[in-house]
């Protein structure tokens, strides 16, 4: 049996039960051991229990989806196989708690002509090693056994782990994955051909989205945030909580979500790389301190982990539905950027252009990435890190001769205006939020309303010039285009490749850059598909509206998912076909 | 607020009209806030602070239109957030000296849910609400420290609510420094405001300012009638003292009712006080141990 | 010389000499003598002075705008004049303070071929009444006598008015009105044509747009009212404050505008009729809780004033710019409605059709004015209150059988489910901004996600076939069509028959209900038109860019005026005449 | 809350249990709130408040969920927004009794801003707040509450910030019955929430009630070693007395620590403090005079 190399694991049970932990050193040892992947975990919206997954997609090249259906399931009670068992696949492998002697087989019809492992997990963790909490260690160690993950990796990787929680701790999880080994390695014979191999590489380093984004907003020279509590967006604050101390940086939690805007405006004010990171109720609460952000011409970056909506929603669960409300985001027009992360390296290098946006067009950038992302792991190489100091020059004074005649809101061709920071000597201003003239003293006349409206509304121009980033994906003359944008890209990406595979010309195309819209790109797009869907995580279509709003004509054919799951490359596959038809 | 600029920066001998911004205040004559801002620019001057380390924060208001009138870098906000942007300014950076100013319905009402928070981080800021009892800026409706009974066009028949009382609240938030100034008293005022900024952490000062415009019954007079010293044997750290002076919603005592020494928000944060410099390097190889 | 009866007077001078008064007096002076009007006065940002004036456009039938130029202006001093002598008409008339002997044609060449009348306002009052303060009375008198206005109305008028000022106020103002009556009367040779005329009928009450609001809530039967100040919305909260109490109703100044929101909820879910008043910073800052009203589904009204955004802008000034917004109002998708206002009557009359949508429909419902409207006054027939009871009827039990099978969520072919109202008996429910079951239970499982997510989506297209109202005027065969929303209905009301008169196949088409959009009603219009123009008050054509995500193809020039100013019927004019050529 | 209920309708005999909605509390094993549940229910059923007039209120949190537990109308809401909901219920609806329950994160971080209002209008509302000094339903982030030095994942070195004081903070903004109960004493409890029912205008009881989960330290143990009783000769009138035995951090009395008389909102604003009923009519010819 030729082995196959590439496959999704799945690790299901009750949440107490330790699924989380197990994924998460599984992902790590295929890192460790050069094997790219992708994963994510779902958990419970109430805080105690309920049932619990982790996906783990495991390949030889980086991917950008969680793929299809599991190859292999891990069921640590038959509750979690009853749950999970219809996502795997036809020739899919079950690993499940019990007897060998009871098979699942007898129960479960839809079994009889699938791989089943039976592995008394609960027995060994009870009898085996004392510690009936041990039992995910016990699956951790079968399923490595079974599918060709590294025992040595493995077990180091415990030694780390554990180390910090004492000595019986280590001793028992360990104890525990070798019970598991060697019982697989010794009982089990193995039917499947879905094992890893361990590549040459220095390994990789895994990432979640939202370590991404607050990775990736250190690098790009963030020394400030604030923030509220929020899921799906915590980690982010939790990760800088740790983080800026250590480069002289500072975090505040603050009371609110206005609060951290308004702090994250005084921090932008004073010069320092500042950022908040919120989901949808917060980004609410943000609105009017964007506009404040807009008219003061203030740089400060806010991340938006979606969620669903509308108000507490669907909180654990993911949706592509604040995009509307970003772009409007603030009464009056004031003007901002959106931008989307498509993938998890994208969650840390969006970041960096949302800094650079954001200071050097003096304006509030917008990030929005979505719990598919925020949550899901990815393999990244450790260069990405490697090649980056990380320091932000702090700004320059502005070059002026005069500083008699500084205007702080000078107009100019790109709308850009001469910015000093607290400190500079000479070069104080006063910012409000009224309408102003060009040293920044309220000013209500027509002429001054206009001239000012339309150098603030300039940067756009500029900003979707020189940011205008789109990915696309496919063949080069399309039938059928694919638009989307943030999470769905990954999948968007790997969908037309299936697509093109089975012979049809299809193409994808996924804005980095929402708002100010790159028009120039995106045109160019439309106008050489035949037929075009625009599919995203949302209800009402609001990037298709949005697009139409831009592009008279345009007319897509849309599809629409809301049900709390993120889009999968199956999804996007099926809507090509669709209209392939 | 606990200045920094001083130590870093020049010591030179300032004049009150050193920090005048030459934009002509837009208040009514006679306004109150005339004689608070006569009073911000001697303590200013009284304490050296370099003008372009100093940052002037204020919300929405008529009160709050005071950074325009003064020489240094200002942030003109939003009704209600002055605070939170006061903290980002210091927390960012707290090499700049902070000073919030506003009125009694961007403090107390809309901006009321931040002060607890930032007493009790005993942030480095000095925060100078001038309250005339009333939304001077939206011609006259009640704010949480109105009278009851003040009839306006939003209370046609008299409002009823019981008012707040500032001086308490601070307390009870736990402010390092609280105090009451009156905008017709500018000698004593501007001693305070300097106390104030020379204290380290949050400092509070309650400033009795009318709006002779939308608050006629509470003008100067009233005010007059109701002010008087602290009591001689006031301690400043004796907590229920000023407690029950502050309790009295018909004795306004003037001068500082409370005065403790804790660790204020940016010592805590970073070590001496002042951000790093040079910037610490990020520990790349740290977090790619932590991540893989 | 024919008389001209309708004609545009303005009165200027510096805010403390009582020039809005003056033009409120005149206002209903004209008002019980049967004619109708339409006026407005601008004042200053800051509190304290500046100038100021009223524009009183006088009709013999209602109308719809302010006109364009003035044809008479009362000018108190010279400076007004030098301010607003530019919008006098070519034929226009000054009247101003001064000295006959110093004519002010010698200073001001325009003036040499307009009629100037020279009224020593200030030395009157000062000399022969005694009081510098009674100024604008002399000229009140003098324009009285100058364009017909009954003296009679007027002495009746300020007895009524200065009768709780005290004695000596009241003869102070009589005096100083009669005597610049009499100095008009006796001094001044009239040269214009213009000149009022007393009418039948039973006179009409003037409200301005907030006061219109205002009364039509209350008419709604809209019994609680929970706001924070805003400029220039307070005066909705200033009526209902006096109202709500005569009437058994409540309302309560609440701490800030997230809480007049939370507030108003409160007061739906109690099952009365409640709304809230607000301008742009204020719809920001209830973004969040708008999104709860949605989900929660609690009926609930929120007017929204809008002025000059972004930020705090230019608060006592007029834009159309807060609609993305109002849209978009919260994060996820939320559906809730969106209606504006047209005119003044409008006003009144929306507000009727806010509550009952929100009521029938268990939605928030968002309606839109302006500064503009909310600050123009117009005449109102008395009809309008007396055929009214303004009493709503409590909301009624649903009708349920087996009480225990009540489902608050019950999913409906029209997405209205059965609402108790807490008092009613064995009805008690939960409501949650959790996304739920048709019990109300939370729940996050995808298939009532989704079944929930088009059950509210659904609503939509009820109201938008229920209520989808658009006013049309001018040509039924246009070659070109104008659309706009909101106060800039009633100048393109007059300015498509302007151009009608003038020879141009022109109409105009103006949506009252805005989201959702009644399309079944718009489309015929743009499929009518040749050409089409959306003129609105901002600057990124908020409306446009909307309709042209509803009608793929639809590319209208856009018109966009965002300098502080209302739209005008010159404007409007002027924009159709652009697109004729 | 000054319940209106019993006055109008039935004065029925009522059970703890004919207040279960039936819905199984979603909490963890060992929450606190379940015993604060438990003493809801009951104090409900001493004053045999009716289930069809009840509202209960709340925001977001482990314990906000509450309302969905219990027999009654329910709004469970938005983060930080109980306050302005249940004002409105009351202000609107006068003849319904309102409960108002949630967390500390709710009442105090995001819903602070509304806390001093609700208590000088002296609304007819029984606020219930489950402090775990933290935040639960997040996983456990420090709350206005924490211990300074309580370690979480949002504060990895140990928060440096001084908690508020919740007694003392109700006290200071004027609320008439100010209160606090521990969840592992559920009877006590239960005669507190019910004095608080039957308190006229705002009463506010504050619980103790551990985060097994995500504040392990601060268990029933901790509580435990800092609760004691009211001191006897404590007067429930006594400000200043009230302020001093909320003032140290770390002695946590139990029991109703002030209640005083004072006129409640609806009284002022309704006369007899319910809506008239016939609704008076509009008098169109007055406002037609009005504007003519
Ligand atoms: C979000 C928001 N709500 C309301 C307003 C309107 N507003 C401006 S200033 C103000 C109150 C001013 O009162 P205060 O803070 O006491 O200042 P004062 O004018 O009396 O000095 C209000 C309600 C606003 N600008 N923004
Ligand atoms: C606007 C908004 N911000 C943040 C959140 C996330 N959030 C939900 S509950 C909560 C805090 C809960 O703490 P607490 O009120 O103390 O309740 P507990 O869970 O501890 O009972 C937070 C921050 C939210 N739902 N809405
Ligand atoms: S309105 Fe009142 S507060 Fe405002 S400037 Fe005038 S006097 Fe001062
Ligand atoms: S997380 Fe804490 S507060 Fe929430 S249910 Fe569990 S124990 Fe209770
Ligand atoms: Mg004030
Ligand atoms: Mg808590």
């Amino acid at each position: 049996m030729e082995p196959v190399r590439e496959f999704v694991i799945g690790i299901s049970g009750e949440s107490g039960e330790g699924v989380v932990l197990a994924g998460e050193i599984l992902t790590i040892a295929a890192a460790r051991m050069n094997i790219h992947s992708s994963s994510f975990r779902t958990f419970p919206a109430e805080a105690r229990g309920g049932p619990s997954v982790v996906r783990l997609r495991l390949c030889r090249d980086h991917v950008y989806s969680l793929g299809d259906a599991y190859d292999v399931l891990i069921a640590f009670n038959e509750e979690a196989y009853q749950l999970h068992g219809p996502a795997l696949g036809r020739h899919g492998v079950l690993v499940v708690d019990g007897d060998p002697e009871k098979p699942m087989s007898t129960r479960y019809p839809e079994l009889a002509d699938r791989t089943v492992y039976h592995i008394p997990m609960d027995r060994i963790a009870r009898k085996d090693v004392g510690e009936p909490k041990t039992k995910n260690m016990v699956a951790l160690g079968a399923t490595s056994a079974l599918f060709g993950f590294s025992r040595e990796i493995l077990e180091r990787l415990l030694a780390e782990k554990f180390t910090k929680r004492g000595e019986k701790m280590m001793r028992d999880n360990l104890n525990a994955f070798m019970a598991g080994y060697d019982y697989a390695d010794s009982q089990i014979e193995k039917q499947d051909p879905f094992e890893v191999e361990a590549l040459e590489g220095d390994g990789f380093f895994v990432l979640a989205g939202n370590e991404a984004v607050a990775l990736g907003a250190l690098y790009a020279g963030c020394r400030f945030f604030a923030g509220y509590p929020i899921t799906p967006a915590s980690e982010i604050m939790e990760v800088l909580a740790a983080e800026l101390p250590k480069v002289g940086g500072a975090m505040v939690q603050a009371e609110d979500e206005i609060a951290s805007m308004g702090m994250v405006l005084g921090g932008g004010f004073a010069g320092v790389r500042s950022m908040t990171a919120t989901s949808g109720p917060g980004l609410s609460l943000m609105a009017e301190l964007i506009g404040l952000g807009s008219m003061a011409e203030i740089p400060c970056v806010i991340a938006n982990v979606q969620r669903g909506g509308p108000s507490t929603g669907l909180p654990t669960k993911t949706e592509q539905a604040d995009l509307t409300l970003a772009i409007a985001a603030s009464h009056g027009d004031a003007p901002h950027v959106v931008l989307a992360a498509t993938t998890i390296r994208d969650c840390f290098e969006i970041m960096e252009e949302a800094f650079e946006i954001a200071e050097r067009y003096q304006i509030p950038v917008i990030v929005l990435t979505d719990q598919a992302l925020g949550f899901r792991r990815a393999d990244l190489p450790k260069s990405l890190l490697r090649e980056r100091t990380g320091r932000a020059l702090p700004p320059a004074p502005p070059d002026i001769v005069d500083k008699a005649r500084y205007l702080r809101y000078q107009l100019t061709q790109d709308g850009v205006s001469p910015r000093s920071v607290p400190g500079q000597p000479g070069l104080a201003h006063v910012v409000t939020g009224l309408e102003h003239n060009e040293e920044g003293k309220p000013a209500y006349d027509p002429k001054t309303r206009r001239l000012m409206m339309e150098k603030r509304q300039r940067k756009l121009e500029g900003i979707a010039r020189d940011y205008g980033s789109v990915l696309r994906y496919g063949d080069p003359e399309p039938e059928i285009g694919v638009i989307g944008w943030g999470s769905t890209g990954g999948p968007i990406r790997e969908a037309v490749q299936m697509a093109c595979d089975s012979g049809i010309k299809a193409a994808g195309l996924v804005p980095r850059l929402l708002y100010p819209s790159p028009n120039h790109l995106i045109r160019p797009f439309i106008e050489s598909c035949k037929k075009i869907v625009v599919i995203e995580g949302n209800l009402t279509g609001q990037y298709a509206a949005f697009l139409r709003s831009q592009f008279p004509g345009f007319d897509p054919k849309q599809v629409n998912l809301y049900d709390g799951l993120p889009v999968q490359r199956g999804d996007v596959l099926r809507a090509i076909q669709e209209v392939a038809k | 607020m606990n200045p920094t600029a001083p130590a870093q920066a020049s010591t030179a001998e300032r004049k009150p009209s050193d920090y005048r911004s030459g934009r002509k205040p837009v208040w009514c004559p006679g306004c109150g806030d005339y004689g608070v801002l006569n009073s911000v620019f001697s303590a200013l001057a009284e304490v050296r602070i370099d003008p372009d380390r100093l940052v002037v924060v204020s919300g929405i208001g008529c009160s709050s239109r005071m950074p325009g009138f003064i020489k240094a870098y200002g942030f003109h906000g939003a009704h209600g957030r002055a605070v939170p942007v006061a903290v980002g300014v210091k927390a960012a950076n707290p090499s700049l000296d902070v000073l919030l100013v506003g009125g009694d319905g961007d403090a107390f009402s809309i901006g009321g849910g931040h002060l607890p928070h930032v007493a009790r981080r005993n942030m480095d800021l000095t925060y100078v609400v001038m309250d005339n009892e009333i939304y001077g800026l939206t011609k006259g409706q009640t704010s949480p420290t109105s009278q009851p009974g003040t009839v306006t066009k939003a209370s046609p028949y008299g409002s009823s609510e019981q008012p707040i009382l500032p001086v308490m609240l601070l307390l009870a938030y736990g402010a390092t420094f609280v105090a009451r100034g009156y905008s017709s008293r500018p000698k004593e005022l501007a001693v305070m405001v300097e106390r104030g900024i020379r204290h380290k952490g949050f400092s509070f000062i309650h400033v009795l300012s009318p709006c002779l415009t939308f608050n006629k019954p509470v003008n100067f007079d009233y005010f007059d009638s109701k002010v008087l010293p602290l009591p001689e044997d006031h301690k400043p750290d004796d907590l229920f003292g000023a407690m029950k002076l502050a309790s009295d919603p018909d004795k306004l005592y003037l001068g500082v009712h409370y005065e403790v020494d804790r660790p204020s928000f940016t010592e805590r944060l970073y070590p001496g006080g002042v951000r790093p410099d040079p910037e610490p390097a990020i520990d790349t190889e740290a977090l790619i141990r932590r991540y893989s």
